[in-house]
């Protein structure tokens, strides 16, 4: 009896599942071809605000494009956004980029999956399936594979960390005169930060002159740290490198480097990540604490691209564009100059062209300021380094100068 | 000043942040440990009511205006507080349409005792809430905004946050409110009785159905107080609960499972086990320091630091 | 529960297997075919998890500990060593296995709650180690020469046959778990590691065992998940989920049985993945509350899991008879030559809790054949005695032979295979099992052929006077009598030498108590010795051929009934004046 | 003042008890008695809430006592001490006794009754402050027998009270149980299978046997009777 009602369950429920997808499919059919692509993306669980940010960036760009006309090479088809919710494990992201395969076999491309464990699965399947995956995760492991169809937009993590340390050293001594001599680090152990401060520790600090003196690392989410802050206290460094990855992180450390008197500016802090530019941490810490702070981003507001920010904005509500916007908004693009090269709605052909592109102008070169145009490995080159900095309750562009909205303050001690 | 010097200073600041976070830490656990006292309930979505907790504090302070009026200082404590009837009214309800489908009389004769059933139940409870909570709240994570979490009184060579400190104070003393509740008043000693033995409870006239959706209703509010108070200090997501379900257990256990005086001794012991340990261990491995004390704690005394030891045959 | 007939079992799990290869076959994307996978690992992973907790009752939260371990290993000896797959995985369950020893040496002590809690510490102490160890995300590289070698086929189907593989295996483990001495012990701790322990159930030699087949299945499920998901992070294989899956699927399907966790996460894995794919862009979060809703629902319905639920409406198979009738014992046997030997030899037997002497001092001897009582007070530490025979309590002085040999020390399942058996105030039987089948479980102390103990049960049942009838009823339903009987025959058969009887008669009516002492008479007759503590004084005087009264952990009085009973201290002590006047009523 | 019509109660289709009949007048004493199994426990859940019956009546006072829930039902009066004591073990014996009192009359008349109980029962008022769960199986009965009366109660019913307990002990609960009956004027229902103790103090008495009521008469009547003599009293 079991085997009969396990095999009903069974096919039941793949049945429906079948089902829905053909319904679902079903009215593409009926109108003027669209071509779609994916953004796969975690929209519940603990990072669900971030898949959120991804999708408003991307929605801005699909919509932009078929009202200019949609894909001109191929009869001015639609773009279609795919929605995938990558969920909050990496098996989900795995599944859900499988069944977005398999529901849609005609996808030409896509974006995620913001987590680099999650981008990592999902590329798995994407690079087999032969469709181009754009991503922001930093991990340097993405593009260590191998693959053929992953395109890294963003610098890896070890790449900005040897370019932002020495523009940051010099902006120091330009500002007060002298070099900085120590360093303390504290970071959480998620990919991202660990890709950052590996090459520092294997010897890029002691090529800038640097020493070590606080070297702290935590497993998030973190529940006080005083216990980080005190060892900052103690060993007072002149530059103090802040590598948290949640919001709820950074106001505990944030606060407290300001409850010990070592915040505003008394020890200048660098940060890394979108997420410590966005609004919501200005809503959980409150500007005065954020003053001064800098922060490294792969892709930020930057000059030349108010009028996508302004229309952002006005669409969103959000109080700006960040990282995570920015980059999906940039992603639609490159996939539609991709496509309208290809001249055809096939992946393989797609990640052809991504793989030739060079773009030094329109909406994608805008998006990513250096332009798009990628390395045999998947890396864009020369993905420039944006330095931000918390000015009057904003965050704001400093470095590099031919992008900057505003002026760097250094901290005066 | 010495290599002993430093180090004493060190660990003295430890010890206060310890017992700071502890406090908070044992009211949760308190809350956790009513229920299981009285209902014998393995309640999975605890965290989930902290998180309630900390929402309910969030739109107490801002929305209702509780900040604008008793300002940044009361208001946050305020708020807190509050939080604990808001989510009491949720813990009522969900006892009286679920849980109490599976416990107290219900659960006698069912295969263990109905907590294969109550685990899954609860773990069902914990999805819906957090999920919920993603629809109703959104992803955004929040804070109550107060000046007290990022300052703090100086004694001598040592800081001592002031919002950790009154959350712990609030802590302690809403801890005792209850303890006086439960050992003094008549519906806390009804309480008792009906979790030491229902069926006698209800030949005495106690409505047992009552006190467990009393418990119930009080374990959700306590640990929703906690969740209020950790929500000036920390930022918080629809998710959070998760993050802290683990360290209640934990805390729970090791006080001695039913012992609302070893729940908190329980929670406070995590604390200051948490920011001890990273005196001598890295501070990643602070989270294994809790597991390793708690299992070393539990194989010296099987039944928790309070817990009964007398096992019948 | 062993009623099933195997070649049954056999056959569902090779329609199982059949009706799996043709969905696998039938279904075109690669997704469906992903989901079919991830079933089968999750049910190996709920199986995994009721070979020990679901047999065993050792509720584990912490399963993840050896699924993460079977992962890692089989992902970091590929990329740190370049070995394939198919050794790598073999080479987690090694590691499982080995977590399982150390797990169980740490944690068999804990009970209960203290044991289900402490489980969910071992996981997330591995989480944050290997987190520290830098193996946040750990990619298994792609092989493009070669990848069968490395388990990465062109074609996934593969990847969910290995599963099916592995789950069969799962099956069969269970299954035979489930149908022999192994799962009957099991459930014996199940239901209460002492009283198991006291049947002779060495329960470490059987509690490992579990452990270690559980730890190896969940370590296999890990390696091969690592495999299909290709990327291992500590959250994923350690955490709070993973364990909880195990969980779910096991009490969702239905607890201690081989189908529950295969019916579980038939039906929650891809429920749980339609919502996500249909609902999860649509309203994030929505998913996650249909999923809650759906579990909450179908738990409220169905409190013991799916399976159990089906089969008690639907499937309650009808009561099997005994086939052959042996021939009658209790007549035909010989009443044996009493040799007056001792049997039992207490000397100075002393045990206090605390400041409290409950044993004092206690000094007896029970002689073979005999049927001895003891009797006292409340309090008088009676019960105590028995747990520092049986082996429940050290003595904190004394020594007590039996059979010659010294018996202080040894556990109670030693004590009991040395030839003491023992009955318990609280009778706790198998509900869904027979009375046969429950007085089998009893009979693995004296024999390990499994037709050899129901032949040794059904002369135990004979002996306790329980009819065929009775033997084939299912336990739940049992009055009072019948349940004082089944405890009997379940003591008797392991054959003991030395019976030890707790309160055996409490709250039997006056029909019934004449029923159970003819029992007794009959155990006695047969030759075991015994030795009984009882209130009911009437039916004492008539049963037992001498008397220890003991007060205060005291013995005050031993001998004949009829001395014992006159003897003043005693009356004072125990009897009561009222009794004495009755007695003497009764007399006249 | 109690009286039980045709009452039927039943577990998953086995019938426990079916169409029992009992009085209970005020101020009586009524035994009822049965070999275990005969549902005498099962009556007196029935009483108190604890099992809901398939049919029948129970009135109390003129009040229809199944309209009522379990909780309330000790606030009419009915104080039930059940089969196996059932202490409060973590609570002290003092607590124990005001739990008893929970009701409203035990509240108004708490002193009163708590002077009752330890003078019926001294042994408690030596060990107020101990744990329930530490005392011996002859004085935890007792205090379940003070927690009951320490509801004030009209009616009190004794399940078992002697059940594992040394004669000589069981010999002091019934004389004392006699006492409250004679001395304080409440009504006693007893439920015991030591047939000759109980029928020795009662007014009147009911054989209760699988489910039915297989007789029924005063005390003397019974203790005349053949039937229960030979089954019975063992005589």
């Amino acid at each position: 009896m079991l085997k009969v009602r396990l095999r009903s369950v069974l096919t039941a429920a793949l049945a429906a599942a079948v089902l829905l997808s053909v319904v679902t499919a079903a009215p593409a059919e009926a109108q003027p071809k669209e071509v779609k692509v994916a953004v796969i993306a975690p929209l519940s669980g603990p990072w669900a605000r971030q898949g959120q940010l991804m999708q408003m960036g991307a929605e801005m760009a699909i919509d932009e494009i078929n009202e200019k006309g949609g894909i001109k090479a191929l009869g001015g088809a639609k773009m279609k956004l795919i929605l995938v919710d990558a969920g909050d494990t990496a098996e989900k992201a795995k599944n859900a980029a499988q069944r977005v395969l398999a529901q849609e076999p005609d996808l030409v491309g896509g974006t995620g999956a913001w987590l680099s464990s999650f981008t990592l699965a999902v590329t798995e399947i994407t690079e087999r399936a032969g469709v181009p995956m754009l991503t922001l995760s930093y991990s340097d492991a993405i593009t260590e594979r191998g693959f053929k169809y992953v395109f890294q937009t963003s610098p890896t993590g070890g790449t900005q960390a040897r370019a932002a340390l020495p523009t940051i050293l010099e902006m120091a001594q330009k500002a007060t005169g002298k070099k900085p001599k120590t360093v303390g680090i504290i970071m959480d152990n998620t990919a991202a930060p660990v890709s950052f401060a590996k090459p520092m520790r294997e010897g890029g600090l002691q090529k800038l002159g640097l020493e070590l003196v606080v070297d702290e690392v935590f497993t998030p989410p973190l529940a006080d740290a005083t216990a980080l802050v005190q060892k900052v206290r103690r060993a007072k460094p002149d530059i103090m490198l802040l590598l948290p990855t949640s919001v709820p992180d950074d106001k505990l450390i944030l606060e407290k480097f300001n409850e010990f008197k070592l915040g505003q500016g008394r020890i200048p802090l660098i940060a890394n990540g979108a997420h410590i530019g966005s609004p919501e941490l200005l809503k959980n810490v409150g500007p005065q604490l954020l003053e001064g702070l800098m922060f490294i981003v792969a892709n930020w507001g930057v000059k030349g691209q108010e009028a996508i920010i302004e229309r952002f904005v006005k669409r969103t509500g959000e109080p700006w564009i960040t990282q995570d916007s920015m980059t999906a908004y940039g992603d639609m693009w490159i996939l539609k100059e991709a496509l309208e090269r290809a001249g055809a709605a096939d992946s393989k052909k797609v990640a052809e062209e991504i793989r030739k592109l060079d773009l030094k102008e329109g909406p994608a070169a805008l998006a990513f300021p250096g332009g798009v145009k990628f390395e045999p490995n998947g890396r864009r080159a020369g993905a420039h380094l944006v330095i931000v900095q918390w000015q009057k309750g904003k965050a704001v562009t400093v470095y590099p100068a031919e992008l900057a909205v505003a002026e760097p303050i250094w901290p005066k001690q | 000043m010495g290599e002993l010097g430093w180090f004493a200073i060190d660990f003295l600041q430890a010890l206060i942040t310890g017992l700071l976070v502890g406090g908070t830490y044992a009211l949760m656990c308190v809350g956790l440990g009513m229920i299981f006292g009285v209902m014998r309930v393995v309640n999975f979505a605890q965290g989930d009511f902290l998180m309630l907790g900390m929402y309910a504090a969030y739109y107490v302070a801002t929305a209702l205006g509780v900040m604008a009026v008793l300002g940044p200082y009361v208001g946050p404590v305020m708020a807190g507080l509050l939080a604990g009837p808001a989510v009491f009214v949720v813990g009522w309800l969900l006892h009286r349409f679920l849980i109490g489908r599976v416990t107290g009389v219900a659960a006698v004769g069912a295969e263990a005792e109905g907590h294969y059933a109550q685990i899954i139940l609860t773990l069902g409870i914990a999805l819906v809430l957090q999920n919920g909570g993603l629809i109703l709240f959104g992803s955004l994570p929040l804070s109550i905004p107060t000046p007290m979490s990022r300052e703090s009184w100086e004694i001598w060579e040592f800081l001592v946050n002031q919002a950790r400190t009154v959350s712990f104070g609030v802590a302690i003393v809403v801890a005792l409110l209850l303890y006086a509740f439960l050992k003094r008043t008549p519906l806390g000693k009804s309480m008792r009785a009906a979790a030491d033995n229902p069926e006698a409870a209800l030949y005495m006239g106690i409505d047992v159905d009552r006190c467990h959706r009393t418990a119930f209703a009080l374990g959700c509010a306590i640990t929703a107080i906690a969740g209020g108070l950790i929500a000036s200090t920390q930022s918080f997501q629809p998710y959070i609960g998760f993050d802290f379900v683990i360290t209640m257990y934990a805390g729970v256990v090791l006080g001695g499972l039913g012992s609302i005086l070893g729940a908190f001794w329980g929670g406070m012991t995590i604390g200051l086990v948490q920011q001890l340990s990273a005196l001598m261990l890295p501070f990643q491995l602070q989270n294994t320091a809790i597991f390793v004390v708690f299992l070393l704690i539990i194989f010296f005394r099987p039944h928790g630091m309070f817990g009964r030891s007398a096992e019948r045959t | 529960m062993g009623r099933r007939s195997l070649r049954r079992d056999l056959f569902a799990i090779a329609g199982i297997a059949v009706a799996f290869v043709v969905a696998l076959l039938l279904v075109e994307s690669a997704y469906y075919r992903l989901i079919l996978t991830l079933v089968v690992i999750w049910a190996t992973m709920g199986l995994a998890w009721n070979m020990l907790s679901g047999y065993g009752g050792l509720i584990s939260f912490g399963h993840a500990a050896f699924f993460g371990l079977g992962a890692y290993t089989a992902t970091l000896a590929m990329v740190q060593f370049d070995i394939t797959p198919w050794l790598g995985i073999p080479m987690g369950v090694l590691v499982g296995m080995l977590a399982g020893v150390l797990i169980g040496l740490a944690t068999f002590r804990l009970r209960g709650h203290y044991f289900a809690l402490s489980m969910l510490a071992y996981p997330l102490a591995m989480l944050y180690v290997f987190e520290w160890l830098g193996y946040q995300e750990v990619v298994l590289p792609m092989k493009r020469e070669n990848p069968a070698a490395y388990m990465q086929f062109s074609d996934p189907r593969v990847h969910a046959l290995l599963g099916l593989g592995l789950m069969v295996l799962a099956l069969l483990a269970s299954l035979a778990v489930e149908r022999t001495r192994f799962g009957m012990a099991l459930l014996a701790i199940k239901q209460n590691e002492a009283a198991a322990e006291a049947a002779g159930i060495d329960t470490w030699r059987w509690k490992m065992p579990a452990i270690i087949l559980s730890a190896g299945f969940a370590a296999a499920a890990g390696g091969l998940y690592a495999v299909v998901l290709l990327v291992v992070t500590p959250p994923t294989v350690f955490g709070v989920l993973v364990s909880a899956q195990a969980l779910i699927v096991c009490l969702f399907g239905g607890v201690g049985i081989l189908w529950g966790p295969v019916i579980g996460a038939a039906i929650l894995v891809p429920l749980a993945e339609i919502l996500h794919g249909e609902l999860g862009h649509v309203i994030p979060g929505i998913q996650g509350v249909v999923y809650g809703v759906a579990i909450i629902v179908i738990i409220l319905l169905a409190p013991e899991g799916i399976y159990w639920r089906l089969r008690d409406r639907f499937f309650r198979a009808a009561p099997m008879v005994p086939d052959a009738v042996p021939v009658a014992t209790a007549e035909a046997a010989v009443t044996p030559m009493r040799s007056h030997r001792p049997l039992l030899v207490l000397e100075g037997v002393s045990r206090s809790f605390g400041g409290l002497r409950a044993v004092d001092n206690v000094s007896l001897t029970v002689e073979e054949g005999a049927i001895h009582g003891i009797i006292g007070p409340n309090g008088a530490g009676k019960t105590t005695l028995f747990n520092v025979i049986n082996g429940f309590l050290k003595p904190n002085g004394g020594s007590i032979r039996f059979d010659g040999k010294d018996i202080v020390g040894l556990k109670p399942n030693r004590v009991c295979r040395a030839g003491v058996g023992r009955t318990f105030q609280i009778v706790r039987v198998f509900p869904r099992m027979t009375v046969l089948e429950n007085v089998v479980s009893g009979a693995y102390v004296a024999t390990t052929d499994d037709r050899e103990a129901e032949r040794l049960a059904l002369r135990a049942i004979d002996t306790a006077g329980l009819s065929r009838a009775e033997a084939a009823q299912v336990a739940s339903g049992l009055t009072m009598r019948q349940l004082r009987l089944l405890e009997l025959a379940r003591a008797l058969a392991g054959q003991p030498k030395l019976l030890l009887l707790d309160e055996i008669l409490a709250g039997l009516g006056h029909a019934e108590l004449e029923e159970v002492i003819e029992a007794i008479r009959r155990v006695a007759r047969g030759g075991t010795t015994v030795l009984i503590i009882e209130h009911t004084m009437h039916a004492m005087v008539r049963l037992a051929e001498r008397f220890s009264v003991l007060d205060h952990g005291a013995l005050i009085a031993d001998g004949k009934p009829l001395d014992v009973t006159r003897d003043p201290a005693v009356i004072e002590a125990y009897l009561g004046k009222k009794w004495v006047q009755r007695a003497a009523d009764r007399v006249a | 003042m109690l009286r039980i019509e045709s009452l039927e109660v039943a577990y998953g289709g086995l019938r426990a008890l079916d169409g029992v009949s009992i009085e209970v007048a005020q101020g009586q004493f009524v035994a009822v008695v049965g070999p275990n199994g005969a549902g005498k426990t099962t009556l007196f859940r029935a009483i108190s809430g604890t099992v809901s019956p398939a049919g029948g009546r129970i009135s109390y006072d003129g009040h229809d006592l199944l309209a009522l829930p379990a909780a309330r039902r000790a606030h009419m009066g009915i104080a039930h001490v059940p089969e196996g004591r059932q202490m409060f073990p973590s609570m002290t014996v003092f607590e124990n006794l005001e739990m008893g009192a929970y009701t409203d009359a035990g509240r108004a008349r708490w002193r009163e009754t708590l002077e009752l109980v330890f003078q019926l029962f001294p042994v408690l008022q030596e060990r107020k402050g101990q744990l329930a769960g530490t005392l011996s199986g002859g004085e935890q009965q007792m205090l379940a027998i003070g927690r009951g009366l320490a509801s004030a109660p009209r009616l009190l019913m004794l399940d078992e009270p002697s059940m594992g307990l040394a004669p000589a002990v069981a010999d002091t609960i019934f004389e004392r149980i006699q006492q409250i009956h004679r001395e304080h004027g409440i009504t006693v229902l007893l439920v015991e299978q030591r047939v000759a103790e109980a029928l020795e103090s009662c007014d009147l008495g009911y054989v209760l046997e699988t489910g039915h009521v297989v007789m029924q008469g005063t005390h003397d009547a019974l203790i005349a009777d053949e039937r229960v003599k030979k089954a019975y009293l063992g005589l």
